[in-house]
Parts: structure tokens; C-alpha cells; sequence
């Protein structure tokens, strides 16, 4: 590459990579939020969360296009919906692995993964389906941006901090935080902790919803779209640090900008590739997470 | 043969082991002695290259192995044992030693290694069966297992650390013969790290003791166990009476409030109380002491709910609470405030007090509560929004305490408040406890710091190796040679 | 309800075994020919048109099970590639050594294509391709038992490049040197060969192609690729995809504001207006799509008098099918004629003039066929290249159209014969995407 | 069973295992058959390393490599497959310990090993799909027919032997189990997986040891997709590598058993022909039930038969081991009173 061609990347789209990397970030952070919670409380992964996610599009999806509910009738439903899903989830399936291996329980989760993609193939078919919702575009001259990623985005800070507030301000919540820095003694503060489980599941489940609610503006829904977003928002909790919501949340961007900008100079798979290699260096070096000390 | 000079290890802003320098000499047995976190594992994990020191030199047989790998140490000719033995329960007995047989000594022959396997179970008086499990060993089985493996590594220096813990009295001496033979049989060298002072104090040749990461004294056993300091650390000094007779009156006419009989209690194959009987009374301060390893801490685990005893039975104001599960039991009264504190470190101290409040009775009374437990300790005001983990040892302790008085107990359980303190801020931590029963507050507490604890109780009963073995008022139990012979084993 | 299930799976797997290993004692003596059809109906292609292809085979296929071919019963049997090639390649081995078919049919993804017709010609098995185009099946291969009426990749390629230079001047006001051209496509079997017919196509008419990249059909971020999209500003942009991509691509190339005078797709996901219209409402109207005509766009009048009541009956067994789809996919037609084909024309000849079903008969009529332009439904004639030819298997009479959509309707706008009226070129001012 | 009926039970096996293809020869069950074996070496070589607690979700990039490398080699450079397959596993060797090494050095365990290996196929596959120049990127990769010597392209169009070379390649897989299983290296690797610092404090090189057996598992691997490649003659990145392959190894070693020697294999048979059977009983008159099904089994083996279909038969079979396994499936203590 010359050096000119190497100057001439240095535009406004690069500006506007940039930013649509920002944006992708929001969305990446949402998806993240409710997985770090799950991770950071029980410190079980849920391999198929984005497959909750991806149930809450298609509940969306037929509220809204079926039945014609309206949107912000659909969205409160479907979180409760995936509420459910996930305290469900933690019912039938963690609750009767806790004392096994943690591999086990993320195998498990795995499982439900093939239930839950298979189980909306047989339900709602295979074909891509769209909300139909369109949102105006926001232009700034050259540079673009979309109201849905900046809805997510919002979505993201806003999800963000009520998560904050309900953890800091409650009792339940800071039970959640305590837990998980030492769930052994939890019983001396009379916490049941099989309560409290059942109930940080639900909250990791309402968070999917959430997402689910803003991500089926971006994209169709199809019983694969988790395979999309899922292996990415494991690696951006576990670089952020596990439980570590701002980590969890600077990573999403770090790894959004790298996808955002690596797709850009050359194929888009290159994006992921160093992704993916900057994940597995960044373990090496802070395998704690992005904001904790080195060991 | 060994030579440790300055050694020093810190884990954070903590020092574990500060300046500590000593030698051993061919063919010694070195006791190494010292309260809880007095150091005294920081330096075997040293030794065995399990941490690396943060300073300081170590030289084995004339070579610098301090910040070695652990396997390249071992095969250097240094063994050890761990102080919970690790057994590896998916091979069996024989594999486990054979394992360290191989590797142990840097990877010869397979024969070799079986044979190195055979030696070291005879020696310790385990079968040599080959396919027999590790699960059938109990408590001394697994002690002896570990110590197996260790000389199955064929060491010169041989890091036994907390032999006896969990053995009956038989076991025990029976375990301490073994130590002496394997010195005066193979010649191995042997540092010894032990709580059972009486069984200690026969065999080894020399004492080293550990005060908070530092050396104290070094000596002939005679000598150390008549070492004022030795004595300072274990009994303490001051001496002074105590108010015996206040207790007494108290103790009068007061209903039962806690009552244990008959109590059972252990972890798998592992007992750790045997027939256990201990009252409360409401009002009054019972103290339970007794060396590391005697079952305090289960004790304290069993009436917390936190452990389900095996047999027995423990009434709570005269309600039986063995199958009420540990979270209910918060709400009959009964605060727990567990060994090594066990805060919530990165809560702050606001919410550490919010979880003593957790139960919905006490949520409504938070605000009082938290009024209260501030005019106890104002210090935890002035440090509420600080996280928890980064305030002092007293104050950390302080936060403990106050997170427990949070649910407005009737009888607080309190585990070994002074370990891992330094001397002043046990010092404070005591006066905290007296305060504490000043507020007219039930309070049964273990401790090791048996001059201390003494002061501040009305009663206390020593627990040794699962049971009791005494019981007095404060003043009785200080004068009791039983006492002394349980710490110092003289 | 987790034993009853296990109850239920164990009986049918019991079930599924011994039906699979009666399968091979009941191969009776009567005279029928098995056909083992391969489209898929789970995964992303199914909705990318392998189901439509599969609906439209299945409607002429049941209809000559009606009354059979030369005395021949017809009896197919369906089985379900799942959008994978290495499903595609099991079942059609499965069809053809278990269920023992005579031949298999059918195949929606080139991805599939090019693996199976590897291994079927290594079976010396019989297989007649009804939709997928890569022409990497047949590049110099030399295969002998392998046929393709449908049009080759290269072809889709070359003919909306030549629909552009033709109109260029004209329409766009632009000299051919001064035209830039982006090609993007998804890196499939199907996308690539495309996109080497726009590149040889662009090179052709003197195009500046300002980009051309491949992506992954699955890929769940195209924006970068708009970015360089944007930052190329091509006057046309030839893309080549399955659905989703393509809708993905449209919607953040709107939100990034990527303008561009035309949209030329190629088959596939463009050829489903339902999902286009679907994902970006008025803003599928003026794409540009280069597939086999439709059958009920292609032109009646010059076509063999036999085949407007087929068109028919198809139409309305899809319409009883699939009631309500405001355009019958060209998919639906390009699996009822591809096959109509070979059921009226291949077969008959096959069991009348070289005596049965076996491989070597079915090849023999294949070469033999002689249909005329406007001998099919989709309006081209049937010839295969013969064995020593490069293309040895496919038809060299088969063509593709290009298309416009318009007011929910599909139009044909090229090439000048087929064409039914004209081409809106370039995107008219105030449209999302138009860069006047 | 004594040692030497086990021999003799082993020998008659494999006898009949290898006169099976001359006595039935229906080609799609064979096909099957070669699938099997194929797969279960695979299985077979992920739980190498699964068995010892060492869970990698990279095997799918392994194979990847082992297919590719194979593949390429042969098509662009005319390479025979018996010096490609041989480069290719080395490629993989090398891959695995640039990522093992730090991974051990670090002791990064549990859940953090599982997802730095995930990322570790998830690179893999990224990087076949981009480099669409040279490996044909997400529609697949055929390797060229080969013109002249069949066997020097270790190309071959009958069934048997395919089948026979998957058997000995398979047998090959089950003899190195036995090898390890045997082996001190196993004590080492036991010991390891309960407890590090013990293992090290018997004189075990933990990193050392880990990292033999993760290259000896990623070599195996990568000779299994090689294989798989040569006899397909078709690989795409999806069936080859990535993280659905990974999880396929994994799932299928746990049904079937990780922690004895057929257990894989047994695995195997059970994945492929219920996926096979689902798929062609349901057919197309329900698509989708297969996964479901399938899905729900494994969720329902994870909780209730943890230790897989044949590990819990032979505990069944065998109630007195020589040592017991009840705790294999216990959780690793990892908190430890006092430092």
C-alpha cells in the first residue's frame, strides 16, 4: 500500500467508521450486560443467550406484526416474557447443576441453545422476518447514523444505569453484588441464595428482552441470529472481566471498533480475526479482565 | 543444609512474612510454631516454591532455589505435605504415591517409581494393594497418605506441615513416632509445622516461633515454651483476675438461651466434634478455646445452621434448630460473625451493614439499627462509603461485628475476633467485645488468644481435638494446668 | 414429560431403522422411476428460495404421478440439504444407495451443487440441476451424468453488465470509462461465479469498477462494507446474495446514506420480492434482478401452445399452496419448468428410445435433447453442450432476464426481446437510495 | 474380565470389524460407517485432553487446520496428503502451543480456558472464510481429483477401502488412549485436574504436562480432519471448524462417555445415527424436530447421566471398580481455608 492510499483512509468515513463502531458498540454492550450479570452472580455461562434474545425478536416480531400490538405495548411484554424464560431456564436447568462442574452447566446451556434455535424452527419456520418498523436516519453531512443503533445505544446507558440503581440502592441488589463475592456466607445475612439466584436470572432474562426489543429494529429475525451475537458477547464479558459492568461495557466498545475498523481496511472477516486475537492476547495479559489488576 | 535469610512476602499491602532468616542442619527435626496467620504456611509455600518470596534468599544444600517452579524444587530433593491433605481421589492410594514416585525425582524409570511407592507406604503403615481407593482412608489415613507422598519424592528436607491436625490422641503419637523414625531411618531433615504443642515439643530437636510474620524465639523446646514472649502470645501477660464474681451473679437465674448435647458434626469421612454439651445462658459471655484444628470453627458452623450435624441436638430458647436451614436460622436471633471476617470487599461499608439487614424484619428497623450499631462503633460512620476490603484489620473487624448487631440478634456467634490482628488492634478488638456485652448482648466467642478472651467472658469450656475437655469459670480456666499443657504441652 | 419423550424418540428411531432396512427388500419389480429430490427447507437458503423451488418441482412432479410417463409410475422422494452442503452431499448418497433412486434432482445452492455432482458422477449416478448456477459444477470437468437446463453463473453476471453498457449513455449520461461500478457478493459458490461475469462483463464495456468484495452470507455486520461503499461512490453497485444479507446490506446502507444511481441483484434473495419488500417497504421498488424470467412474465405468444395451461395449473397450485403472495417468485417457475423439462421431454425418450431409467439412458436422451427458444416455460430453448466441451452438461440455449420492480410488480426490461417495457433508469430524484 | 480375555474380546472385535465391509456392502451404511469412524477419532482425540478437565472449545480450529493445510497444499503446491497431513498437524501442533503455553504459564482454567479456546475457532474459521482467495471461503473447498496415482493422492472411490483405512485410523485413536491411560502421564494428568499446586508439590512439570497432551489431542485432531477431508473431497468452513464443530465434540464425547476408552465412539454412533435417523424418519414432513430432540437429550444426559451412556453402563456393569469414580463429576474444591 502506498503511502498515499494509506493517507486517504484518513477521511470522514473513517470518522464515520468510527462512530457506526460506537454505535455497534451500544448494541454489543446491551447483549452484554444481562450475560455479565448471569456470569458475575452465579458464574454460570449461558451459552444460549442470545438464543433468549432471539426469542424475544420473534415475540416482538409476532406482537407487532401479527397482532398488531403497538411497539411500547410489545416491549414491556416481551421483557417480562424472557423474564420468565431465563428464571425458567434457571429453574430446569442450573438449579439441578450448581454442584457440578462449571463446564457441565455451560455444556447444558448449550443444549438449550439446540433446544431453543430448533424449537423456533419448528414454531415459527425458517424464513427472515422483519418488524417493518422503520426509523428516520440522522445525517450530518456525509456521515450517517441510524436511529436504531442510537436508540440501542441509549438503551445500553439506560439499561446501564438502572441496573446500577436497582444494585446499589436495594437490598436485593446489593444481595446480588454481595454474592458473588462470597456466596458461602450469604445464608449469616439469612439471604436465600436459591432466591436470589431465581431472581438474577429473571433480571438476566429481562435484560435479553430488552435487547431482544431494540436489536429486531436493526435485524430480522430468523431462528440462527443468535449464532450472530452470541460468541462475541461471551468474549466481550469475560475481556471486560466477569460481573464487571463498566469493563463488560468498555470492552463492547473496544471490540466493536476493532470489528468496525479491521472490516474496513480490508475483508470483514478481518474484523473479527483480530478481534478475536486481541481477546486471546488481552487474556494473557489482564486475565481478570480489562479493569482488574494483573494476578 | 537449609539457609533462609530475609525472607519476606507480601501479598498486597499485607506482609505475611517479614525478614524471617533461619538455617536447619543435616538430619534436624526444626518445629515451627506460632498462632494462626502467624506465618507459618507462607513460609513452607516458600519453601516448596508453591509462592514466590518478594525478597530474600533461600540456599538448599549450597543453591539459591528461592522463585523456583515448584516441580523443579521438588525434585531438588524437597518434600512436603499440605496442611488439609490433597489426596488426588481419582487414582488410587498407590497410584498417588507412584505418581510422586515418578515425578518426584525427576522422571526415571516407571519400576523405580513403583518401587520408591512401595517403600514409602510401608513406611508410613499404609496397604500397598495397588488398586485400593483413597476414599476408604479416614482422617489419619489421608495424613499418613500425605506424607507418603511426600517421602515417595525420596526428599533430603521433608516440610511436614500440621501432621496431626483432626487425629485422636493414639494417632497422634503414633504419627509423631513416624516423623522420628523417617529422620532416624532415611536421615531426612525435617521441618515440622505444628499446633499440637505437647506432641510437638517431644520430638523435635530445635523450636523456631512465629509472631505475625516474624521470629520471636528460637530454641532448644525447654527453653522456648519458657520464653516470656512465647508465653505473651499464646496466654498472654497481664494476668490480672477476672471478674469472676460479677459473672457469677450474672450467670444466676438467667434462662437457657443456646444448648447444644450430644452434638456430632464433620465433613465427609472427616469428624470434627465428638459428643459435644455447651449451654448459654441469655446475657451471659461464654468463650470456647482450644488450639488450631480442636473444631471451634465448626462448633460455631453447626449453630449458624452453616453445617448440619451428624448426630445431636442444638435448641435455640428451647426450639430445636438442626433442620432449619442457615438463612432461617438469622431470624431466630443468632448472628454469626465468621473467621477471617468474611466482609464483602468490594461493597462498601454502608452496604456491607445493609446485608446484616437483609431479613425482612429487620429492613423495616434499618435505619435504627444502623443508628445503633454507629453509636457502638463510630468509626464505621466516619468510613461508611469506603470500600470495605481497603479499611484496617480492627476496622474490618469493627464492620464484621456491626454487620451481624445489623439484624438485632439475641446471641452473637463471634469467631476468632483477634486472628490475623496485630497486638494493639487485638487489644481494640477486645475492648469492642466488651463493649459489646456491656449492651447486655448474649455473646459466645472462640478464640485462641486465651489470656484475652478469658477477660472478657464470664465462662469458657477447651475444646481439643473435637471435644471438651474442660470447662470454668474464666478464673478456674486460667489456672488450669490443663489449659497450659493443651497450648504450651508442658 | 422428559420420559414421554424419550418414550417417543426411542420408538421412532426403532421405527426409522427398520424402515431403512426393510427399504432395501422392497425394491419391487413394477416398472417406476424413483426420484430423489434434494431442495432445503430448514436454514438460511430455504427462505432464500430453495423452499419456492421445492414447491414448484413438487407441483410438476405430482402432477405426472397422476398418470405416470410411458407406463412408468413416478415416485419421488424429498429430502431436506438444511442449507449445508455436507447434508446436501449425505442425502443425495443416502437417495441414491439406500433409497435406491434412479437419479436425483433438484439442488438450490451451488455450494451444494459443485461438491454432489462430484460425487454422483463418481457413482455414475444420473442428476439433472434444476436452479443453482455456478459454472464451477461443470468447468472442465468433464462429467457425463451430470445436467443443467438452468442458465450458468457467468451468464447472470455478463447480463446485467450488458443491460448497463447498453443503457449507460443513454440513461445514466455517462461514458462507459467514466462509469464506476461496485461488485460486492456473497463469497459462496453462487456469489463468486456471478460476480466473475460482472468483472468479465465490466471489463467489457470499459467500466471503472471502483470495488468489488466478497462477505459471508452469515455475517452480522455489513456497515463497514457500506462504509466502503460509500467512500468508492459507484454509479451502479452488482450485488450478488442470499437473504438475509441482502436486506441487512439495504437497511444500513439507507441508515449510512449510501446513494447510488442503480441496483442491479442477481437471482437468489432478489429474486423473493416478498422478503425485499418485507425488509425495506417502497424502497424494493426500482431494484434490478437478473434471473430466470418468471413463468408468468414470460412472453405466451411465443411460446410452444402446450405449455400456458402448465403455467396455469402451476399458478394455481401455488396460490392453493401459498395463498396471498402478491408476486409468484421466479423460484416457483425456475423448479416446475427446469423439471417440466425432464419429465416431458428427457424421460419419455429415455424409457421409448433407449429402453429404460438407468443412468445411461437418462444421459443418452439428455444429449439428445432439441428444445427451440420458446420450447420451455421460461421462454429459452434446451440444448447441452456435449461431452468434450468445456461445458459438457450445460444448456447452452438457457439465458437469464433482468427485471425491474415496480409498483409491487415484476417487469421485464431485458434483454430487448423478452422485454416488457422500460427500465427506470437511474433511481428517480427523492428516492432513499438515489444519488440525483 | 481378565487380561486375557479382554485381549481375546478385542481381537474378535476388530476381526469382525474388518471382515464387515466384505460381508455387507450396502454402500450408504458403509458411507455411514466411515462417517463414524471418522468422527469417533475425532471425539476420541478431543477427549485426550476433555477427559483430564482440560475442556477446549479450539478443536474445532484444529481440524480446521488439518483439513485446510491438507487441502491446500495439495491443490496449489501438488503436495501428496502423506507429506501435507503430516505439515498440516504440525501446523496445528504449533498453533496449539502458541496458544496453550500461555494459557498453562497463566494458569488460565475453567470457564476462561473454555472461552480463550472458543475465540482460538473462532479465529480459525474467520481466517478461512477471509482468505476466500485461496480456500474457496464459506461455500467450501474441493480438493483436485487427482490425475495419476490414486494412492499417492490417497484418493479413492470404493467404500472399503475407506472404510478400512478409517478403522485403522480409529484403532490407531483407541490404541493411544490405552497408551495414555496407562502411561505416569495420566497420574500426572489426574492430579492435575484436582489440584495444581499438589500435583506440583509431588513434582509434576504441571505446565509441561499439560501442554503434551493438548499437542498430542490437537495433532490427533488435525489428522482426523484431514482424513475427513481426503474422503469427503469436500470441506467447508462450517463442517470443519469453528465453534459448532468444537461444541459437537464436546457433546458427543459426554454422551457417550469421556472417561472411558469407547466412550467417544460410542458417542459418535449415537450422535450421527440419531441425527441421521431423526432426519430421515421425520424427513421433511417436520423439519426442525431432529435439533429439538436432540437438544433436548443432551440437556437431559448433562444432568442425568453426566458421566455418558457408556461410562454409566460399565459403573452399572461393574459396581466394584478397582477405584471407585463417584467423584469424577464432583466440582474441584477451589476455595481453601487460609493462605
Amino acid at each position: 500500500m502506498g503511502m498515499q492510499a494509506f493517507l486517504d483512509i484518513f477521511d470522514i468515513y473513517l470518522l464515520e467508521a468510527v462512530i457506526n463502531g460506537i454505535l455497534l458498540g451500544g448494541v454489543l454492550a446491551l447483549l452484554a450486560l444481562g450475560l455479565n450479570l448471569i456470569f458475575g452472580v452465579i458464574d454460570v455461562t449461558w451459552i444460549c443467550y442470545a438464543e433468549l434474545v432471539m426469542i424475544g425478536m420473534y415475540a416482538m416480531y409476532f406482537m407487532v406484526q401479527y397482532y398488531g400490538v403497538s411497539y411500547f405495548v410489545s416491549a414491556p411484554l416481551t421483557i417480562l416474557l424472557v423474564a420468565v424464560l431465563g428464571a425458567a431456564l434457571h429453574y430446569l436447568v442450573i438449579a439441578p447443576l450448581l454442584t457440578a462442574p462449571p463446564i457441565n452447566q455451560l455444556l447444558a446451556t448449550g443444549g438449550v441453545l439446540f433446544v431453543l434455535q430448533s424449537f423456533a424452527t419448528v414454531a415459527f419456520g425458517i424464513d427472515f422476518r422483519n418488524l417493518g418498523i422503520r426509523l428516520p436516519v440522522l445525517a450530518f453531512g456525509d456521515m450517517n447514523f441510524s436511529y436504531a443503533r442510537l436508540l440501542s445505544f441509549v438503551a445500553a446507558l439506560v439499561g446501564m444505569v438502572a441496573v446500577y440503581l436497582f444494585m446499589t440502592r436495594t437490598f436485593t441488589g446489593t444481595a446480588i453484588r454481595a454474592i458473588s463475592q462470597d456466596r458461602q456466607i450469604m445464608a449469616l445475612m439469612g439471604v436465600d441464595t436459591k432466591r436470589i439466584y431465581l431472581i438474577t436470572s429473571a433480571l438476566g432474562g429481562a435484560l435479553a428482552g430488552l435487547a431482544a426489543c431494540l436489536l429486531v429494529l436493526q435485524y430480522d429475525v430468523h431462528p440462527f441470529v443468535g449464532l450472530s451475537f452470541g460468541p462475541i458477547t461471551f468474549l466481550i464479558c469475560v475481556l471486560g472481566g466477569l460481573g464487571n459492568f463498566i469493563g463488560g461495557f468498555i470492552a463492547a466498545f473496544l471490540f466493536a471498533e476493532i470489528i468496525s475498523l479491521g472490516g474496513l481496511f480490508s475483508d470483514l472477516e478481518w474484523g473479527y480475526v483480530l478481534a478475536f486475537a486481541f481477546f486471546i492476547v488481552m487474556m494473557f495479559i489482564r486475565p481478570a479482565g480489562l479493569l482488574a489488576r494483573r494476578r | 543444609m537449609l539457609e533462609v535469610s530475609g525472607l519476606v512476602k507480601r501479598f498486597g499491602g499485607f506482609t505475611a512474612v517479614n525478614n524471617v532468616s533461619f538455617r536447619v542442619d543435616q538430619g534436624e527435626i526444626l518445629g515451627l510454631i506460632g498462632p494462626n496467620g502467624s506465618g507459618k504456611s507462607t513460609i513452607f509455600n516458600m519453601l516448596s516454591g508453591t509462592l514466590a518470596p518478594t525478597s530474600g534468599s533461600i540456599l538448599f544444600a549450597g543453591y539459591e532455589i528461592a522463585g523456583l517452579a515448584p516441580h523443579r524444587i521438588i525434585n531438588g530433593g524437597i518434600g512436603r505435605t499440605f496442611q488439609i491433605p490433597r489426596p488426588f481421589r481419582r487414582l488410587s492410594i498407590f497410584e498417588n504415591v507412584a505418581l510422586a514416585g515418578f515425578y518426584g525425582q525427576g522422571r526415571h524409570s516407571r519400576a523405580k517409581a513403583e518401587e520408591a511407592a512401595e517403600r514409602a507406604l510401608a513406611m508410613v503403615g499404609l496397604p500397598t494393594d495397588r488398586h485400593a481407593s483413597v476414599d476408604g482412608l479416614g482422617a489419619a489415613g489421608l495424613k499418613k497418605l500425605e506424607l507418603a507422598k511426600a517421602l515417595a519424592t525420596s526428599p533430603k528436607l521433608l516440610l511436614a506441615d500440621e501432621s496431626l491436625g483432626g487425629l485422636d490422641e493414639a494417632e497422634m503419637d503414633q504419627a509423631a513416632d513416624m516423623l522420628r523414625n523417617i529422620r532416624d531411618e532415611l536421615g531426612i531433615t525435617i521441618i515440622w509445622v505444628e499446633h499440637i504443642m505437647g506432641v510437638l515439643m517431644r520430638v523435635v530437636d530445635r523450636v523456631m516461633v512465629l509472631d505475625h510474620g516474624e521470629k520471636i524465639s528460637e530454641g532448644l523446646p525447654s527453653a522456648v515454651a519458657g520464653d516470656p514472649r512465647v508465653i505473651e502470645v499464646y496466654l498472654g501477660t497481664d494476668a490480672e483476675t477476672t471478674q469472676a464474681a460479677a459473672a457469677e451473679a450474672r450467670r444466676r437465674g438467667r434462662p437457657m438461651m443456646l444448648e447444644l448435647r450430644g452434638v456430632n458434626a464433620g465433613y465427609g469421612t472427616f469428624q470434627a466434634l465428638f459428643d459435644v454439651n455447651l449451654d448459654v445462658k441469655a446475657g451471659e459471655a461464654v468463650g470456647v478455646i482450644g488450639p488450631n484444628g480442636a473444631g471451634k470453627t465448626t462448633l460455631m458452623r453447626v449453630i449458624s445452621g452453616l453445617i448440619r450435624p451428624s448426630r445431636g441436638s442444638i435448641k435455640m430458647e428451647g426450639v430445636d434448630v438442626v433442620a432449619t436451614p442457615a438463612h432461617k436460622i438469622v431470624s431466630l436471633g443468632i448472628a454469626h460473625v465468621p473467621e477471617n471476617r468474611r466482609l464483602f470487599p468490594q461493597l462498601t461499608v454502608d452496604d456491607n451493614l445493609k446485608m446484616g439487614a437483609f431479613m425482612k424484619d429487620a429492613r423495616g428497623h434499618y435505619t435504627e439499627r444502623l443508628e445503633v450499631v454507629f453509636d457502638l462503633f463510630p468509626r464505621l460512620k466516619e468510613r461508611r462509603h469506603q470500600m470495605a476490603g481497603t479499611m484496617s484489620g480492627g476496622e474490618q473487624q469493627m464492620c464484621a461485628i456491626g454487620r451481624a448487631m445489623m439484624s438485632n440478634p439475641k446471641l452473637l456467634l463471634l469467631d476468632e475476633p483477634s486472628a490475623g490482628l496485630a497486638p494493639v488492634v487485638v487489644q481494640q478488638v477486645f475492648e469492642l467485645v466488651k463493649r459489646i456485652r456491656a449492651s447486655g448482648l448474649t455473646v459466645l466467642i472462640v478464640e485462641q488468644n486465651v489470656q484475652q478472651v478469658l477477660k472478657v467472658v464470664d465462662r469458657a469450656y477447651l475444646i481439643e481435638a473435637g471435644t471438651i475437655r474442660a470447662s470454668g469459670t474464666s478464673a478456674e480456666m486460667l489456672a488450669s494446668d490443663t489449659v497450659k499443657e493443651a497450648y504450651l504441652g508442658v | 414429560m422428559r420420559l414421554r419423550m424419550a418414550a417417543r424418540l426411542v420408538r421412532g428411531l426403532l421405527v426409522a431403522i427398520s424402515a431403512t432396512g426393510l427399504a432395501v427388500s422392497a425394491h419391487a419389480q413394477e416398472k417406476k422411476i424413483k426420484i430423489g429430490v434434494v431442495f432445503d427447507l430448514t436454514g438460511p437458503l430455504a427462505g432464500g428460495g430453495s423452499e419456492l423451488n421445492y414447491v414448484g418441482t413438487k407441483i410438476i412432479l405430482d402432477h405426472f404421478a397422476k398418470s405416470g410417463v410411458e407406463g412408468y409410475k413416478i415416485e419421488a422422494v424429498y429430502a431436506d440439504a438444511q442449507s449445508k452442503p455436507d447434508i446436501a452431499i449425505n442425502e443425495s448418497v443416502r437417495l441414491l444407495e439406500q433409497e435406491k433412486v434412479d437419479m436425483v434432482l433438484g439442488f438450490f445452492s451451488s455450494a451444494q451443487c459443485v461438491p454432489v455432482a462430484a460425487r454422483v458422477e463418481q457413482l455414475k449416478k444420473f442428476m439433472w440441476m434444476t436452479t443453482c448456477i455456478s459454472s464451477a459444477v461443470f468447468n472442465e470437468k468433464g462429467y457425463k451424468y451430470v445436467f443443467r437446463p438452468q442458465a450458468s453463473g457467468d451468464q447472470f453476471g455478463m447480463m446485467t453488465m450488458d443491460f448497463i453498457a447498453q443503457n449507460a449513455s443513454a440513461k445514466l449520461g455517462k461514458e462507459p470509462k467514466d462509469l464506476r461500478v461496485a461488485i460486492i457478493h456473497e463469497d459462496g459458490a453462487y456469489g463468486v461465479d456471478v460476480s466473475k461475469g460482472n468483472e468479465a462483463g465490466a471489463k467489457k464495456a470499459g467500466f471503472n469498477v471502483v470495488l468489488k468484495e466478497g462477505y459471508s452470507a452469515t455475517a452480522p455486520d455489513l456497515s463497514a462494507l457500506v462504509t466502503k461503499l460509500k467512500r468508492a461512490k459507484p454509479d451502479v453497485i452488482f450485488h450478488t446474495g442470499y437473504n438475509p444479507d441482502i436486506t441487512l446490506l439495504l437497511r444500513q446502507a439507507r441508515e449510512q446514506g449510501l446513494k447510488f444511481a442503480a441496483l442491479m441483484g442477481h437471482g437468489a434473495g432478489y429474486g423473493v420480492y416478498e422478503k425485499l419488500k418485507e425488509g425495506m417497504g417502497a424502497d424494493a421498488t426500482y431494484i434490478f434482478n437478473a434471473d430466470p424470467i418468471s413463468i408468468w412474465l414470460s412472453n405466451q405468444k411465443t411460446m410452444d401452445p402446450k405449455l400456458p395451461p402448465v403455467i396455469k395449473m402451476v399458478g394455481e397450485e401455488f396460490d392453493r399452496i401459498k395463498p396471498g403472495v402478491a408476486i409468484r417468485s421466479a423460484h416457483v417457475g425456475i423448479g416446475a419448468s427446469n423439471t417440466y423439462v425432464f419429465m416431458s421431454d428427457v424421460l419419455p425418450r429415455a424409457i421409448k428410445k433407449y429402453g429404460g431409467v438407468d443412468p445411461d439412458a437418462l444421459r443418452k436422451a439428455a444429449l439428445d435433447t432439441d428444445i427451440p427458444e420458446g420450447g420451455t416455460m421460461l421462454g429459452f430453448g434446451v440444448k447441452f453442450y456435449g461431452e468434450g466441451t468445456p461445458m459438457a452438461g450445460q444448456n447452452e440455449r438457457s439465458f437469464p432476464v433482468v427485471i425491474q420492480y415496480l409498483d409491487d410488480k415484476s417487469h421485464v426490461v431485458w434483454p430487448k426481446s423478452q422485454a416488457q417495457r422500460e427500465a427506470v433508469l437511474p433511481l428517480p430524484k427523492g428516492t432513499t437510495y438515489s444519488n440525483q | 474380565m481378565t487380561g486375557q480375555g479382554r485381549l481375546a474380546a478385542w481381537g474378535i472385535g476388530l476381526a469382525a470389524l474388518v471382515a464387515l465391509p466384505f460381508v455387507y456392502r450396502d454402500p450408504y451404511h458403509l458411507h455411514i460407517l466411515v462417517l463414524i469412524l471418522i468422527w469417533s477419532f475425532a471425539y476420541t482425540s478431543w477427549s485426550m485432553m476433555g477427559r483430564f478437565g482440560l475442556v477446549s472449545l479450539g478443536h474445532g480450529g484444529f481440524m480446521g487446520i488439518g483439513a485446510y493445510v491438507t487441502a491446500l497444499l495439495w491443490n496449489h503446491l501438488g503436495l501428496s496428503p502423506w507429506i501435507g497431513i503430516p505439515i498440516s498437524m504440525a501446523a496445528a501442533g504449533a498453533l496449539a502451543m502458541i496458544v496453550g503455553y500461555p494459557c498453562f504459564r497463566f494458569r488460565i482454567t475453567g470457564h476462561y480456558f473454555v472461552l480463550v479456546t472458543l475465540a482460538l475457532s473462532g479465529i480459525v474459521l474467520q481466517v478461512i472464510t477471509a482468505t476466500r482467495d485461496y480456500t474457496g471461503g464459506s461455500l467450501g473447498y474441493t480438493p483436485n481429483r487427482a490425475t495419476g496415482n490414486k494412492l499417492l493422492a490417497l484418493q479413492f472411490d470404493d467404500k472399503i477401502t475407506w472404510y478400512l483405512i478409517a478403522l485403522a485410523v480409529w484403532l490407531f485413536g483407541i490404541v493411544v488412549w490405552h497408551w495414555v491411560d496407562r502411561s505416569m502421564a495420566r497420574y500426572a494428568l489426574e492430579a492435575i485436574s484436582e489440584d495444581e499446586d499438589a500435583a506440583a508439590a509431588a513434582g509434576v512439570d504441571v505446565t509441561a504436562e499439560k501442554l503434551k497432551i493438548t499437542l498430542l489431542s490437537a495433532l490427533m485432531t488435525a489428522l482426523a480432519g484431514a482424513i475427513y477431508c481426503q474422503y469427503q473431497m469436500f470441506i467447508t468452513p462450517d463442517t470443519v471448524s469453528g465453534i459448532a464443530v468444537s461444541l459437537q465434540m464436546v457433546f458427543a464425547a459426554i454422551v457417550g462417555g469421556l472417561f472411558v476408552s469407547l466412550g467417544p465412539t460410542v458417542g459418535a454412533i449415537i450422535t450421527i445415527l440419531l441425527a441421521e435417523t431423526l432426519r430421515i424418519g421425520f424427513g421433511t414432513k417436520a423439519v426442525g424436530w431432529d435439533n429439538l430432540v436432540y437438544g433436548v437429550l443432551l440437556v437431559l444426559f448433562i444432568i442425568f447421566l453426566p458421566k455418558g451412556i457408556l461410562g454409566s453402563l460399565l459403573d452399572r456393569l461393574k459396581p466394584q471398580r478397582k477405584v471407585s469414580r463417584a467423584h469424577e463429576q464432583e466440582a474441584v474444591q477451589i476455595a481453601r481455608p487460609g493462605a
